[in-house]
């Protein structure tokens, strides 16, 4: 564990000893790196088609993940209905691939069209987050969990009684486009927005109210519409990820989006720790690889899993992450170093002015 | 014109009569005091202006607008700012994150210019980052700005609380028992900071306060309550010798 | 040089936990029981040569998404072929990775028309078959059954609307009903799990049915059965396929004595072929085999002798072999390929008769 | 008329049922505010442990009445159920005390399914209904039809709700209990033994949750995965009868249980039942946001 | 003044939460009958070293001995029993409580009802306000009211040795009275007591002797008139 932390160390002390342009470039040119690898490594059968299926289910639970953890670990609140979302994404997402793009004269050019797919369905799903972000206005906690848990059920229901779009038999001619690359964009959109956005004013109202919902009104967050903006952009990602899902799995049915979904998703979220997304990325790969890892125990996998579970979060109350962020996660302008500087700034700029009489600096 | 009007303040919890016709008319850059014993109705007080409760009855202007019905989010963008009995922080985020909080209400940009980092949210953010470094600079507490809140130490705490409720860039600041827990020398630094706050940053203010070294040091007018009725109003002087203070707060040995 | 035994790995794709345990578990023993039996024997003769069959057992956990990622396990796995999954909303998605990886897959259990479907083009799946009959087949028999010999007037329905099996088979017996003149007087569901039936078997009552269609997994009927039968339900009561396991009788005691329902065999008509499986079943698991356990047996059967008619061991010519089968005499009855891969096979009634299923009537498709 | 007096019997049949398991619920999370996700499933578990105790009594003690073999199962089955939720509560949430909340409701699920497939694993699948500890009779009344055991499950559930709802109002432990509830860091200079308080109210939450899985077995079949849906709906009877609260606990699960036979038989088609129940659920708590009987947690600011 | 007076003996007690090192090694001792008072500034440690008492803390280092008995394996419920009362920092009422079930509780293990009756009568007659709301949720009282509640059940155990934690937080001026006069009356009829306190002038009019602890550590002990007379104690506690 020592030797480990030494070297992480030591390859940290090098990567301070580059120059500042080339240490800017380096997680952009590493991310660009990565996705010439999710388009080269399956083509070149370096990945084996179970491989692509685990990476892409890795990178929509991490969608899932990350999106989730905005409501409940940075906003706080509990909400189990995350795939009553999902669904929403993935069927109309499906809809508008199987049946609207075709019927509209676009039937060749659905793959270059995939992407409108998602974000179409997304829309529709951050849509629906209304239904859940007005209710807690008024309610938190396990109240409000109760409204998404509803709402899980609802969605569900309503599938299973629109027998256009299959019902309980499900929905399918969907077209297999959902590749590793693609997951890989956006599982680094996600990312890269969910960041930006839990670093801006927006963000901390976001997380003030989780830690203090009257303290953050009486200090100028407008928390309704805080709420309205986490539970839709949350419910929008989900809506990706559901049309992600759809087009790898090219069926879906009410079932898969049930309220076993939902819990999956949130012991990712809470295995990875809340309010971090690094933490969600952790927590949707390892909850996703472990299992697939577990598969040879067949029945016994489901509880050795959980046994597992249960003795991470014993040894890990907060999460393998749990509040705490990767660097290269956090903005530039927000880390230790511009920080100090603006301070310097700050000082050499009083130093200049009349001193000023602090009342409490005693020493 | 005073700055704060407040007329037939009444509030009930179910059957309790908390606050009874209150009135106040508090002028620009005034400081008053509210005391009287505990459970008297001053809390509430400060609940029923910054929109916390609507009141049963009465009426508050603020600076010509009407505060009742006002959710307290839109009260603390008019120009109100509080810090609390105990003290709220946001005990898991960094001491320049509750500073930078309080500039929500006047951030311009929109969610997805945050998400796309498009240059007013660039602006902005480095806008408000320099104005709460600064805030933090003059409150002493610059060095603590990463420190996670709860982690100050208590008179910190007490400090950032007061720095954060500055930062909404308030006329009239609510200071409700800012020298609980504090000896008599944190006491005197306190006081020494209320006046300079107060002359630094143009600030109108009411104090709650038990300390009565502070109320009688610092306050212009005192107002006290019991039972949620005003009993008396006045200097620090004329309270002193009220007997109908003394009997009901002060205690008879009192000054 | 002596070479070891050869190998043919097959891979089972089946709902051990989650949903439906019950179908996941008689599969695996049906699959086990087959691959024994094999293996017993010295191995599958293929080409001159014998192989010793290697099952690879995976979880799908009743789900879609993990039933997808079972069948990619599967084929890099390298097996020839796969069996499973049993539940359709399983099957189909696992039924387009057999396609994409054109390893032919065989579902005992499937019985939604569209896991056979090519959903884009309408055109029959290549590389995918099953050993059961359809939901539509199913409903039709059930409905005409319930008209012709027990001549109900007033038909009514409970089924599960969240599962896409019970509502298929619900739905193809009311048209059934309606189309011959007879409007089903009360149709009514609950949803997967619920365990309580009395609100919609008091309408049922009220309405006056004469006759009841429970197209519901046997874990459920016993409970519907009784508290019909508590609430003063008088009419007959009609299943399915999915009543066939003796667990129905050994949960549901009298009550469900004289009752009817449509399976794809039975016993004591059965084969000697059947016999010899169903005594082997009862050998190996103390319990008589139900229609799950049989139909993957008979998936694995049809497996075998594609493969030996291939005589080599390669996805494309056991796909071959598999599509065009002339005639498998299974356990579960003959089953004919043509093409397609959907079997032709004829529908037996059965009634409970005497805590045992008794052959009653049999329907051609 | 007949039907909806016996729709009525049938929603307070279920609606018992429902309630005695919102009950320990409620009690878990009144006192230590953990969302149990376990408590179905060990539900499930006392419905297993009855099935063998009954059994296993049955086949060697022919001779005892059915009653008496009833109610050596019960408390047999009582005991090791509360054992078990004992034994989880040591060993999976105790660690957690100091940890967020949230870690201990992902060890919950965590043990609940553990339970679940565990079962699975060394049980099996198949469904089973409990042995018969003696004959069903039952009755008609114009047009009306009960049963004896229908009747049992009514009378004990009240019973059982009464005497927990005496002991939390009115004994030592239940002040202590709440006590511990307010604050669990304060109550040990009271003297209060914080962890066997807690300990205690495991064990009654587990016992209670155990004779409504013997009541349950009697009508229902039982297997591993029934806790799931059962837990779920016993947290949403706790919730929408407000949380922490017995009474609103067993008024939670009578509504639950009037919904779920009543929306049927309103609707024209049954098939929008969970549409319509949980719409309903819905817009009760956009009307009254901490439950029925609940109230909001009166901070003072 | 022989050992068997000294009711509570801590030595080198030191106690971190995490990495924060809140005693350094502190020592002092408590005599029968005596009012020993604990100062100093604000995260000084004082409740800190109330909770190691209690044992509401783990100590990593030191030694707690109350009447002879080591206190390291004690549990807090077993601690109470001994016979500490601890009236905890912001009182720590069992706010959905009425004030009657707040008292009964803290007669938890008694089992002589006579005695629990002579408690109640005692409380009673000290606060004659907390029998006029016997039936009141404790949640509803006022600050002082709560307070008296705090110090009436620590009564109700009846412990030798009474562990106050700022008990004139946020009271009013004729409150403050109050409390300081019953604690004298407590102490009178029998009860030592460790009192922890902002407001040091009252404090050490009240207390025999003080400690004052600065950052973990002790800095200066004496009789109460002793610090009071320190200028160092004068200029930051005493208000110049
Ligand atoms: N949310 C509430 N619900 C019910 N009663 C309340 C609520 N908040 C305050 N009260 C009651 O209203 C009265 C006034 O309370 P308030 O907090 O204003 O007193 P205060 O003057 O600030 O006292 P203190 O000096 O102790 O802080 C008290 O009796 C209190 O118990
Ligand atoms: N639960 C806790 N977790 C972490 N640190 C703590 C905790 N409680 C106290 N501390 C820290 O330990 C130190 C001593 O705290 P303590 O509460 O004992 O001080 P105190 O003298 O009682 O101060 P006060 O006058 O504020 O009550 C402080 O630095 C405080 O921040
Ligand atoms: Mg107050
Ligand atoms: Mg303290």
């Amino acid at each position: 564990m020592n030797a480990l932390r030494a070297f992480w160390n030591r390859v940290r002390l090098f990567y301070e000893s580059w120059p500042p342009l080339l240490r800017r470039l380096f997680v952009p040119a590493l991310l660009v790196l990565f996705f010439i690898l999710a388009l080269v490594l399956p083509q070149a059968g370096v990945l084996n088609l179970y491989q692509q299926q685990v990476l892409i289910y890795v990178g929509i639970n991490i969608i899932l993940a990350a999106s989730l953890n905005l409501v409940n670990g940075y906003m706080g609140e509990f909400s189990v209905g995350h795939a009553g979302f999902m669904a929403v994404g993935a069927y109309v997402a499906s809809i508008l691939t199987v049946w609207a793009f075709p019927r509209w004269g676009l039937g060749e050019y659905i793959p270059y069209l995939f992407p409108v797919a998602l974000l179409l369905g997304g829309a529709a799903a951050g849509l629906t987050g209304l239904v859940v972000a007005f209710p807690s206005f008024r309610t938190r906690g396990d109240y409000l969990a109760i409204v998404t848990l509803a709402w899980n059920m609802i969605v569900k229901s309503v599938l299973e009684n629109i027998d256009a779009i299959g019902g309980p038999r499900g929905f399918m001619g969907m077209q297999k486009l959902t590749t590793v690359a693609w997951v890989y964009v956006w599982v680094v959109v996600t990312i890269y927005l969910l960041r930006n956005l839990v670093y801006s004013n927006y963000g901390r109202g976001i997380l003030s109210i989780r830690e203090d919902e009257i303290a953050s009104s009486l200090v100028s967050v407008d928390t309704r519409k805080v709420k309205i903006t986490t539970f839709v952009v949350a419910s929008f990602f989900a809506g990706i990820a559901g049309g992600l899902f759809a087009h790898i799995i090219q069926f879906i049915n009410p079932r898969s989006f049930s309220i076993l979904k939902s819990t999956d998703v949130l012991v990712m979220v809470y295995l990875g720790g809340i309010g971090s997304l690094g933490g969600s990325i952790l927590g949707a790969t390892v909850y996703t690889v472990l299992l697939e890892l577990l598969r040879p125990l067949q029945v016994w996998r489901w509880v050795v899993g959980p046994l597992l579970l249960v003795l991470l979060m014993i040894f890990r109350p907060r999460g393998i992450m749990g509040m705490r962020e990767w660097r290269f996660l956090v903005p530039r302008e927000e880390r230790s170093q511009a920080i100090a500087s603006i301070k310097e700034h700050i000082r050499r700029k009083r130093e200049a002015a009349a001193p000023v009489p602090v009342g409490g600096s005693s020493d | 014109m005073p700055l704060l009007r407040i007329r037939g303040l009444t509030h009930f919890f179910g059957g309790l009569r908390a606050v009874h016709d209150f009135n106040l008319d508090q002028e620009p850059g005034e400081l008053i005091g509210i005391i009287g014993p505990n459970g008297a109705g001053k809390t509430t007080v400060f609940n029923l202006i910054t929109g916390v409760y609507r009141p049963t009855e009465g009426e508050i202007f603020f600076n010509g607008h009407n505060l009742v019905g006002k959710r307290p989010d839109q009260i603390v963008s008019l120009g109100i700012a509080r810090t609390f009995q105990t003290i709220r922080l946001f005990k898991n985020l960094s001491v320049l994150d509750n500073v930078r909080i309080a500039h929500f209400a006047r951030t311009r940009y929109e969610v997805p210019a945050a998400m796309f980092r498009m240059p007013n949210y660039l602006r902005e953010e480095a806008e408000v980052r320099e104005r709460a470094l600064e805030l933090l600079d003059l409150m002493g507490l610059a060095d603590q700005a990463e420190w996670v809140a709860s982690s100050l130490p208590y008179g910190l705490q007490r400090r950032l609380e007061i720095a954060r409720a500055l930062a909404c860039e308030p006329r009239l600041l609510l200071l409700d028992e800012p020298a609980a827990g504090m000896n008599p020398g944190e006491i005197a630094e306190l006081m020494e900071l209320i006046r300079w706050i107060r002359q630094q940053f143009d600030l109108t203010i009411i104090l709650i306060e038990h300390q009565m070294r502070v109320v009688m040091g610092i306050c212009e007018r005192i107002k006290v309550l019991d039972f949620g009725e005003t009993i008396a109003e006045g200097t620090p002087a004329e309270i002193q010798s009220n007997p109908r203070v003394i009997e009901a707060y002060l205690g008879e040995e009192a000054i | 040089q002596p070479r070891g035994p050869e190998t043919i790995k097959i891979g089972l794709n089946a709902e051990l936990t989650g949903g439906v345990p019950v179908v996941g578990a008689s599969c695996k023993n049906g699959a086990e029981l087959a691959v024994e039996e094999v293996n017993n024997a010295g191995g599958l003769e293929v080409g001159g040569r014998k192989y010793k069959i290697e099952l690879l057992i995976e979880d799908n956990e009743d789900k879609a998404e993990s039933a997808a990622a079972a069948a990619q396990k599967l084929n890099a796995a390298g097996v020839l072929l796969m069996i499973g999954p049993n539940a359709s909303r399983n099957a189909i998605p696992a039924a387009e990775v057999a396609e994409q990886n054109k390893m032919p897959m065989i579902s005992p259990w499937s019985t939604n028309p569209k896991t056979t479907i090519d959903a884009a083009t309408g055109q029959p799946k290549k590389y995918v078959l099953r050993a059961c009959f359809i939901d539509d087949f199913q409903g039709v028999v059930a409905a005409r059954f319930a008209i012709t010999e027990l001549g109900t007037k007033k038909p009514a329905v409970l089924y599960d609307v969240a599962s896409e099996y019970n509502k298929g088979i619900a739905e193809i017996y009311k048209k059934t009903m309606e189309e011959a003149g007879i409007p089903v007087v009360a149709f009514e569901t609950y949803t997967t799990g619920d365990k309580d039936f009395s609100a919609q078997l008091t309408k049922i009552i009220e309405s006056g049915a004469d006759s009841l269609f429970l197209p519901n997994y046997y874990t459920e009927v016993p409970l519907q059965v009784q508290q019909a039968h508590k609430l003063g339900f008088q009419g007959v009561i009609v299943g399915s396929d999915s009543w066939g396991a003796t667990e129905l009788i050994d949960l549901c005691g009298a009550d469900c004595e004289g009752y009817f329902f449509t399976t794809h065999y039975a016993a004591d008509i059965a084969t000697p072929k059947a016999q010899a499986f169903i005594q082997a079943y009862q050998a190996k698991y103390g319990k008589v085999p139900d229609d799950v356990a049989a139909l993957t047996y008979d998936a694995f059967g049809m497996a075998f002798q594609a493969i030996q008619t291939a005589g080599k061991i390669d996805r494309e010519a056991v796909n071959q072999a598999l599509h065009s089968i002339p005639s498998y005499e299974g356990v579960t009855g003959v089953l004919k390929f043509a093409g397609t891969g959907d079997p032709i096979k004829s529908a037996v009634v059965l009634q409970i008769k005497g805590g045992k299923f008794v052959y009653y009537t049999t329907a051609q498709p | 008329m007949q039907g909806l007096i016996q729709q009525v019997l049938n929603a307070l049949q279920l609606g018992s049922v429902y309630a005695l398991i919102a009950l320990g619920y409620t009690m878990v999370y009144g006192i230590i505010t953990l969302i149990n996700f376990a408590h179905g499933d060990i539900f499930m578990v006392s419905t297993y442990v009855a099935f063998f105790v009954g059994t296993a009594v049955i086949s060697r003690a022919l001779h005892l009445p059915g009653i008496v073999v009833f109610i050596l199962t019960m408390l047999a089955t009582m005991f090791a159920t509360a054992l078990l939720a004992v034994l989880i509560e040591r060993f999976a949430y105790k660690p957690l005390r100091q940890a967020p909340r949230v870690s201990a409701v992902i060890t919950a699920l965590g043990v609940g399914l553990f339970l679940e497939n565990f079962t699975l694993a060394t049980i099996g699948p198949d469904p089973r209904f409990l042995p018969k500890f003696f004959p069903v009779v039952t009755f008609t009344w114009s047009g009306v039809a009960f049963s004896n055991i229908q009747i049992i499950i009514i009378a004990v559930s009240a019973v059982v709700m009464l005497l927990l709802d005496t002991i939390v109002r009115r004994t030592m432990v239940g002040m202590a209990m709440r006590a511990v509830s307010w604050d669990k860091f304060t109550a040990p200079l009271m003297g209060v033994p914080v962890d066997r308080i807690i300990s205690i109210t495991f064990a009654l939450g587990a016992s209670i949750a155990a004779i409504g899985g013997m009541l349950f077995g009697m009508v229902y079949t039982i297997d591993p995965y029934m806790g799931i849906r059962i837990g779920w709906w016993a947290f949403i009877s706790a919730v929408v009868g407000g949380i922490g609260n017995i009474r609103g606990a067993m008024l939670g699960g009578f509504i639950l249980g009037f919904v779920e036979i009543f929306t049927p038989v309103i609707l024209p088609a049954s098939t929008y039942r969970d549409f319509v129940a949980f719409s309903l659920l819905l817009v009760l708590l956009v009307f009254r946001p901490y439950g029925i009987l609940g109230r909001p947690v009166a901070q003072k600011v | 003044m022989t050992s068997d007076d000294v009711v509570l003996s801590v030595q080198d007690l030191h106690v971190s939460y995490g990495v924060i090192r809140a005693l350094k090694g502190i020592s002092f001792e408590v005599r029968r009958g005596e009012i020993v008072t604990l100062i100093g500034a604000n995260g000084a440690g004082k409740s800190t070293t109330l909770r190691a008492i209690s044992r509401l803390v783990p100590f990593q280092q030191g030694s707690i001995v109350f009447e002879g008995v080591d206190l390291r394996n004690v549990s807090p419920h077993e601690v109470t029993a001994m016979g500490i009362a601890h009236v905890p920092e912001g009182r720590g009422i069992f706010a959905n409580l009425t004030v009657q079930e707040n008292l009964k509780l803290a007669t938890w293990g008694k089992k002589n009802p006579r005695e629990i009756q002579q408690a109640y009568d005692r409380v009673f007659s000290l606060f004659p306000r907390l029998a006029e709301r016997r039936n009141q949720l404790a949640g509803t009282l006022s600050g002082g009211e709560q307070q008296m509640l705090a110090v009436g059940r620590a009564l109700m155990r009846g412990g030798r040795l009474m562990l106050l934690d700022e008990p004139s937080m946020g009271l009013a001026p004729v409150l403050v009275r109050e409390i300081f006069e019953v604690l004298r009356e407590i102490n009178a009829a029998g009860t030592t007591i460790l009192l922890v306190e902002q407001n040091a002038r009252q404090a050490l009019k009240l207390a025999h002797r003080g400690y004052v602890l600065e950052t973990g550590t002790i800095a200066l002990s004496g009789t109460s008139q002793e610090l009071m007379d320190n200028p160092r104690v004068k200029e930051a506690y005493l208000g110049g």
